[in-house]
């Protein structure tokens, strides 16, 4: 987290005050048009915890997450990051309080290189993004933060290719690395591991887990076996509504849940 | 070494057929000279305007700077010939400007070495026709024109000899240039209840107008009367019926019936195919006339102050406008005024035939010249419209 | 039958697909399994004729014809469908146009928009929605309804499971079972390994552009190791 | 008074029926093949002046305007085929190359018919003025409104009722994705541009019997279709319809109330509409 | 090098010659205020021929009919082009792709509407004429050491903005604003800064153009200037900033040359206009440099393979 940009400190002061709880979403709900996507969800994450949202296609995960980062604003209830209200705050304040997100479908910078990608990522929340006539290149710690990121997800030695040139697997890993490179408190993965070979899933699963244990994390995931061996606690969601919620042994054992989304008994668990 | 001339005209553009009338009634001039003059060669440089006064400018300058030409002529759109006069009043080139009338170049912002050789400026005819629309017994005129300074002036022209003669504007409508539906104006001029409609427009504009002015059905109503260039060659040549009976006022009529006109129009047709414009024959006249003068001084075009002088003086008794005409002491010619009507010839061609005329008009009409210059210019706010 | 034999495609200077050989039988369904950018993709879209990368050796054939040089309608209009990678849908089309859009030449198999929709009933509840209103796994199965409206008798299947819920992903199983009754071939790309064991009748593994491996699956289903290490998971 | 003001709304009816016209092949166009077509103007003067001389030499309107709509279609055909093929799919350089080819064919016309003013010959049974509602209203332009209103039930009906107007919009998100279903996009593409050329020729002849052709022309009509493609929204045709009707009521009466502010009244009331609606009246985010 | 070039040019050209060039590096300075939008915040604008133009009014009405100070005018006619690409800049922000276009497109029409029907404050049709240059410049060859001191840093203070982190920001927006935004970065803000950046530097242009034509009229601030000055930054090499040197230097002398021969130039210019797009439409400096880097990458091949 970038400590010297006002909105950080603001929320590092709130963060003394307020309880346990860094995020909390109270009766949020999205509707386009007739659809409510998400209808009335009830959600409390807390401080480092790993946490599962679950749910068959079109529940309204990815939408919960645009309501939680600002994308696509909740048209009912409220939400509150870190004690503080931010249902109407716009995208980049959120981020500047700490959340940080991958998207679903790959959002990257494709004319640029990765070391570029990387390079805004670690820049969205310092004063040096309006460094006007600085020079252009990463700052010597902001290599060695972006080497370090780029070494974790195995993508090294592509740091000067154009993302445009990088095949989906590893555009999808650049996609965790740029989530990561700000120092998030609170990270929204959507789906980190879809489209990757058992074998990058195993480094998508390392990755994770090697992470500090003071960042939350909220994941949208349908590995079930990797959902289950990084979290501590599993949402379902059906409908855009809350469907049931436990610890990853319990959601297995959930008849509504197999029912919705499971499916048959889990194969390979 | 020959004497060199850059000749403006606007090839590209909206005025662009314009442009081509100026090029060849000026060549045909200076073939039938056999391309001579005061002894000496005459080179002929054409530059396009583009109709576009930067780009005049620009082009003004590669004639003086690099072609090193000993004068200027044409242009067509006022605003080029403003952006050009206002350069070769900082360098002294002369430059001659028959179709330019802007007032002010031969009046209160004179400058010396600008001359309007087979030009006039823009209230100079509107006066007479003015007065003979009184005579007609017209008392309530409306007035449609292009809303810029050659519209304001001509206007301005009319309205203050037509007011000062005892007539009332009762209505005044400038509309931008290029306006391509003119409905919602002769909707108002409709409304006005005027005896009579003077109409400014040049180009494309006045084609439109008189088109749609027949078209509403009020070609019938009232009476139209226009500026010279409202049915000019250029603008009826392409037109039916709907420009038959248009009265306007100028130095030149195609139609009328005297010898050196009759020859031109016969040399121009036949060379062209079609009968000259005001840019052919403007250009054509302000050849003959400076050429006249370079004779007089043997080809020293190089002295400027003499060269000028010696235009100034000159008098032109055999141009194809069939009467004599001389300069006024601003620079700007005194002419022989015709009113005239557009009809059918035996070609079945519209042209312009003389039906009465007004002897020896400047460009000061009947004012003393200095009382005349301490009125403002004309503009959209001022008219000249006497109060009663 | 689709016979690829000794494919080189090239984007640009970059050497993707390295001489690859594969056959789909008619009525087979064959799986291409193969980790990250090691030219899956690349693969298709050369059997599909688009426009890059570009196919510079080697040979495409379906049932004895050449399709290596067609432009990739022609192709298509040879009965094979492409699901592509990503989905690829059209955001300015409702579901209903993504179905309705091509005329399909007289059904073999009788594909009509109501069979599809009883195929993917979620896709009837949102038949007005457009292509970029849809959720990750309704956008899937709609790339597989659009490619089945031109009855084809070849599907090429670019990870349709990416992003598929678990109940999703044992419903595409099915329709694959299903698609494959109906004697419809399949090459399908996949990276869930267990997936692909369900459905395939054999299976490829691909590495840097070349095949490196080839099995029957019936033969693995049990006994997944011997493939696991080809595709380096420890 | 109640007369003159029929009289103005009339006004900006029938003028917003001919831009309606030219502006409905642009829009067709640009929101079905996101080309920004600049050198939609020069169509519209090429088949206007084309018009002409077709219904001078064979006495006919309507020969004039099929010949125009002809001439221009094969226009359309050669500049999509044979110069927009290489460019597809990038935005700014297709408008920058149909800003080349406008710059090209107004020089072409220039050439071919010198630059004086042109009108299109009307029909004897569509001359001079008859009473509506009590004004005299020119016939001609009475018949105008409701050749905009044939034209735009013509397109409607296209575009949602049809198969092809499907297939069009898709092929404007994915063409390679069209192409592998099994479609000759190219061909699909290539009619769109001729049809929305046609539209440009048609409003050339039916505009250049009242408004008159002239060097310049081009930029102005273009000028109208702009603001109502932009007021109404990328690719809709109902949006282009409003549009019409504003800028043509807009024109008419702004010119009437605000006479200084000519320009101002069109483009003024449009900025602020992007101000709130960023891709006009209809515009939907790709 | 180029510097040293271009510091003797007077010495070798006729004056006439040097004006062109002058001209040059004005315009120069016009397409790059564009390119900085376009080439890198991938927003083409259509509306800096406004911009550029209003300076211009603004110093000579300044200058000549109020008779002020020509410097005050021209830094006045500045900070009204920065003014008003402020203006531009919040309504068209908002907007991408071709709307961008279009809409800086109208807004250029609005300002070219203002300047024409105005007459009372902008000369009408008839525009306005300046006082003239100032002695020390009067001539060609001094004038032009003036705009070249004025315009070698300015280009090094553009060349320094899009090489900043700030410029990297704005590729990032061209590329994906929804990724911007979720990392922190207030789009609009980045946009809008960049626009009024870019509006500064036209507005300098405009300046320097008062110096250099002493004249202003609507043509000034019509949208023909905007197409002109983007064909300009087009031809060097959307993105390339410098290619703006050698498109304007392209198109201007190319303008002068062909229409001293031919009156057809519209249609020379259109068939360069189409064969640049279709042949080279990453300008000359931009193919340049792709046939450069391809070169590069083939001697010295790395190998990705493996992935
Ligand atoms: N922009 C939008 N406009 C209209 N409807 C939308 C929009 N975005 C999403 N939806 C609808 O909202 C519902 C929830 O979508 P969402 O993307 O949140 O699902 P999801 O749970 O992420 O599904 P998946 O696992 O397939 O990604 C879906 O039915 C979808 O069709
Ligand atoms: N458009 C392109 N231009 C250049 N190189 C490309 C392009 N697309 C892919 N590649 C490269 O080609 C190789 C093969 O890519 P391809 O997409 O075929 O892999 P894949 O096996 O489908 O991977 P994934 O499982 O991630 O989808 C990769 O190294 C990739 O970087
Ligand atoms: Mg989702
Ligand atoms: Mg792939």
């Amino acid at each position: 987290m970038a400590a010297g940009s006002p909105a950080a400190m603001f929320c590092q002061l709130m963060r003394k005050r307020v309880p346990d709880t860094i995020l909390k979403l109270d009766h949020v709900g999205v509707s386009f048009d007739a659809l409510k996507a998400v209808d009335d969800v009830t959600l409390r994450v807390r401080r480092g915890e790993r946490r599962a949202i679950i749910g068959p296609n079109g529940a309204g995960k990815t939408t919960l997450f645009n309501a939680i980062t600002g994308v696509v604003p909740p048209t009912s209830g409220r939400v509150e990051f870190d004690g503080r209200d931010i249902t109407r705050m716009p995208p980049h304040r959120r981020a500047a309080c700490g959340i940080s997100r991958t998207f679903q479908i790959t959002n990257l910078f494709p004319s640029l290189t990765v070391e570029q990608n990387m390079q805004l990522a670690l820049c969205g929340l310092t004063p040096r993004k309006f460094s006007l006539l600085g020079s252009g290149g990463l700052t010597d710690t902001e290599r060695d933060q972006a080497d370090r990121a780029l070494a974790l997800s195995r993508l090294g030695p592509r740091a000067r290719s154009l993302v445009s040139e990088l095949s989906y697997g590893e555009q999808r890993q650049l996609e965790m690395a740029m989530a990561l490179a700000p120092g998030p408190r609170l990270l929204l993965l959507d789906e980190p591991a879809a489209g990757l070979s058992p074998a990058e899933r195993v480094i998508v699963a390392d990755v994770i887990r090697s992470l500090p244990a003071e960042i939350t994390i909220v994941l949208i995931e349908h590995d079930m076996d990797l959902v289950l061996s990084l979290v501590d606690w599993v949402t379902c969601l059906n409908n855009g509504r809350f469907l049931a919620e436990g610890a990853p042994a319990e959601i297995r054992g959930n008849a509504e849940i197999q029912d919705v989304y499971l499916g048959k008994a889990h194969r390979h668990a | 070494a020959p004497i060199r001339i850059g000749l403006m005209a606007p090839q590209t553009g909206v005025v662009a057929a314009g442009g081509r009338e100026i090029i060849d009634g000026f060549s045909l001039f200076w073939e039938s000279a056999g391309n001579q003059v005061g002894g000496r060669k005459v080179e002929i440089i054409v530059e396009d305007d583009a109709s576009n006064p930067d780009t005049a400018l620009q082009k003004a300058r590669r004639l003086v700077e690099q072609a090193k030409v000993d004068m200027l002529f044409g242009n067509l759109l006022a605003n080029t010939g403003l952006a050009v006069a206002n350069y070769v009043k900082g360098n002294g080139t002369p430059y001659f400007i028959p179709v330019i009338a802007a007032d002010d170049l031969t009046q209160r912002a004179r400058i010396k070495n600008v001359i309007r050789a087979g030009g006039y400026s823009a209230s100079q005819f509107s006066r007479p026709l003015a007065d003979w629309a009184l005579k007609q017994g017209y008392r309530k005129v409306a007035m449609i024109s292009q809303d810029y300074t050659f519209g304001h002036e001509q206007c301005g022209g009319f309205a203050q000899a037509f007011t000062e003669g005892g007539g009332t504007v009762v209505g005044q409508f400038w509309h931008p240039l290029n306006t391509s539906d003119f409905s919602p104006y002769l909707g108002q001029v409709a409304g006005v209840k005027a005896d009579v409609v003077f109409a400014m427009q040049t180009g494309a504009d006045a084609t439109r107008l008189i088109q749609q002015y027949a078209s509403f059905g009020l070609k019938d109503q009232i009476p139209l009367l226009g500026s010279q260039n409202a049915t000019d060659q250029s603008v009826i040549r392409t037109m039916g019926a709907e420009c038959e009976g248009i009265v306007t006022s100028a130095h030149f009529a195609e139609g009328a019936d005297l010898p050196a006109t009759q020859t031109f129009v016969k040399t121009y047709s036949d060379k062209f195919s079609k009968i000259p414009s005001l840019y052919a024959f403007s250009h054509y006249v302000g050849a003959m006339w400076v050429a006249k003068a370079i004779n007089a001084i043997n080809g020293k075009v190089e002295d400027r102050d003499v060269f000028l002088d010696t235009v100034l003086k000159t008098d032109l008794p055999d141009s194809p406008l069939g009467k004599p005409v001389r300069f006024d002491d601003y620079g700007n010619p005194v002419y022989d005024v015709v009113i005239r009507k557009t009809m059918k010839n035996k070609d079945g061609k519209f042209w312009n035939v003389p039906i009465g005329g007004y002897p020896q008009v400047s460009q000061f009409w009947k004012y003393d010249p200095a009382t005349y210059m301490k009125q403002p210019p004309y503009s959209r706010d001022f008219q000249g419209i006497k109060k009663t | 039958m689709l016979e690829i034999r000794d494919l080189h495609s090239f984007y640009g200077e970059a050497h993707v697909v390295q001489g690859a050989s594969l056959t789909v039988r008619d009525g087979e369904v064959v799986a291409l399994l193969g980790r990250n950018g090691m030219g899956k993709t690349s693969l298709i879209r050369s059997v599909m004729g688009l426009s890059a990368p570009q196919v510079r050796q080697g040979s495409v054939a379906w049932k004895g014809e050449v399709l290596t040089g067609m432009k990739s309608h022609e192709i298509a209009g040879r009965k094979i469908a492409l699901v592509p990678q990503g989905r690829r849908l059209f955001p300015s089309l409702t579901v209903t146009e993504h179905l309705t859009m091509i005329k399909s030449a007289r059904a073999r198999n009788g594909w009509t928009v109501d069979r599809v929709m009883e195929l993917f009933p979620r896709l009837a509840e949102r038949r007005q929605h457009r292509g970029n209103q849809l959720s990750g796994g309704e956008r899937q199965m709609l790339a597989v309804a659009r490619a089945l409206m031109i009855d084809p008798e070849l599907i090429l299947m670019d990870e349709p499971s990416e992003g598929l819920a678990p109940v999703m992903v044992q419903h595409l199983e099915g329709i694959i079972a299903r698609l494959k009754e109906a004697g419809l071939a399949i090459l399908l790309v996949e990276q869930n390994l267990y997936s692909a064991l369900a459905v395939a009748d054999r299976v490829y593994v691909i590495e840097t552009g070349k095949i490196v491996h080839e099995a029957d699956a019936s033969a693995l289903v049990d006994n997944p190791q011997s493939l696991i290490r080809f595709l380096g998971v420890h | 008074m109640m007369g003159i003001n029929l009289f103005q709304i009339l006004n900006g009816l029938t003028f917003a029926a001919l831009i309606f016209i030219v502006a409905s092949g642009f829009t067709l166009i640009f929101g079905l093949l996101r080309i920004v077509n600049l050198a939609h103007g020069a169509l519209y003067l090429v088949g206007g002046l084309a018009g002409y001389s077709a219904a001078k030499a064979s006495g006919s309107f309507v020969v004039g305007a099929l010949a125009a709509m002809a001439l221009v279609a094969a226009l359309g055909a050669v500049l999509d085929r044979g110069l927009l093929s290489f460019v597809r799919g990038v935005e700014l350089r297709q408008v920058l190359l149909t800003l080349g080819v406008a710059f090209i064919l107004n020089d072409i016309s220039l050439v071919i018919w010198g630059g004086d003013t042109f009108s299109v010959p009307v029909p004897a049974a569509l001359r001079g003025a008859m009473w509506i509602g009590g004004v005299m209203y020119p016939k001609y332009r009475i018949f105008v409104l409701v050749l905009g209103l044939l034209v735009f039930t013509a397109l409607w009906l296209l575009l949602n009722k049809t198969r092809l107007g499907a297939l069009i919009r898709a092929g404007v998100d994915d063409p390679e994705m069209v192409e592998a279903m099994g479609i000759n996009i190219r061909r699909v593409f290539l009619g769109t541009f001729m049809l929305g050329a046609a539209l440009a020729g048609l409003g050339g002849v039916v505009g250049g019997a009242f408004l008159t052709l002239y060097p310049s022309a081009d930029a102005e009509i273009l000028v109208f279709s702009l603001a109502v493609v932009i007021i109404g929204g990328r690719g809709s045709l109902v949006g282009a319809a409003l549009g019409a009707l504003l800028v043509g009521l807009l024109n008419a009466i702004g010119q009437v109330m605000f006479p200084e502010l000519a320009y101002f009244v069109i483009f003024g009331p449009m900025a602020v509409l992007l101000a709130f609606r960023p891709l006009g009246l209809f515009g939907r985010a790709a | 090098m180029v510097l040293l070039a271009l510091a003797v040019l007077p010495a070798v050209l006729p004056s006439y010659q040097v004006s062109v060039v002058t001209q040059v590096l004005i315009f120069s300075v016009l397409a790059m205020s564009i390119d900085i939008l376009a080439g890198f915040a991938g927003r083409t604008s259509l509306g800096h021929g406004a911009i550029f133009g209003v300076s211009s009014y603004v110093a000579i009405y300044w200058s000549s009919t109020l008779g002020g100070d020509i410097w005050i005018g021209i830094a006045l006619g500045i900070l009204a082009a920065t003014a008003l690409a402020g203006v531009f800049a919040a309504l068209a922000i908002r907007t991408s792709g071709v709307y961008f276009l279009l809409l800086t497109l109208a807004l250029g029409m609005i300002v070219w509407g203002v300047c024409l029907r105005w007459t009372a404050v902008t000369g009408g049709e008839n525009g306005l004429r300046g006082v003239g240059r100032p002695a020390f410049i009067a001539d060609h060859a001094s004038f032009y050491y003036a705009v070249l001191i004025i315009v070698a840093p300015l280009t090094w203070l553009m060349w320094r903005l899009v090489h900043s982190p700030f410029g990297l920001t704005l590729r990032g927006i061209r590329d994906s604003e929804s990724r911007m935004r979720s990392l922190g970065y207030n789009v609009p803000l980045h946009l809008f800064v960049a626009f009024v950046l870019s509006g500064f530097f036209a507005g300098v242009a405009g300046g320097l153009y008062v110096l250099f034509n002493n004249f202003v009229s609507p043509s000034t601030v019509q949208l023909s200037q905007s197409v002109s000055a983007l064909l300009m930054a087009i031809t060097g090499g959307v993105g390339t900033l410098l290619g703006s040197f050698v498109g304007a230097a392209a198109i201007i002398v190319l303008e002068n040359a062909v229409s001293a021969y031919t009156a057809r130039w519209p249609s020379v210019l259109g068939i360069a206009f189409v064969l640049i797009m279709i042949f080279a439409p990453e300008g000359v400096v931009g193919r340049a440099r792709l046939l450069l880097a391809r070169r590069r990458s083939r001697s010295s091949k790395p190998d990705h393979s493996g992935g």
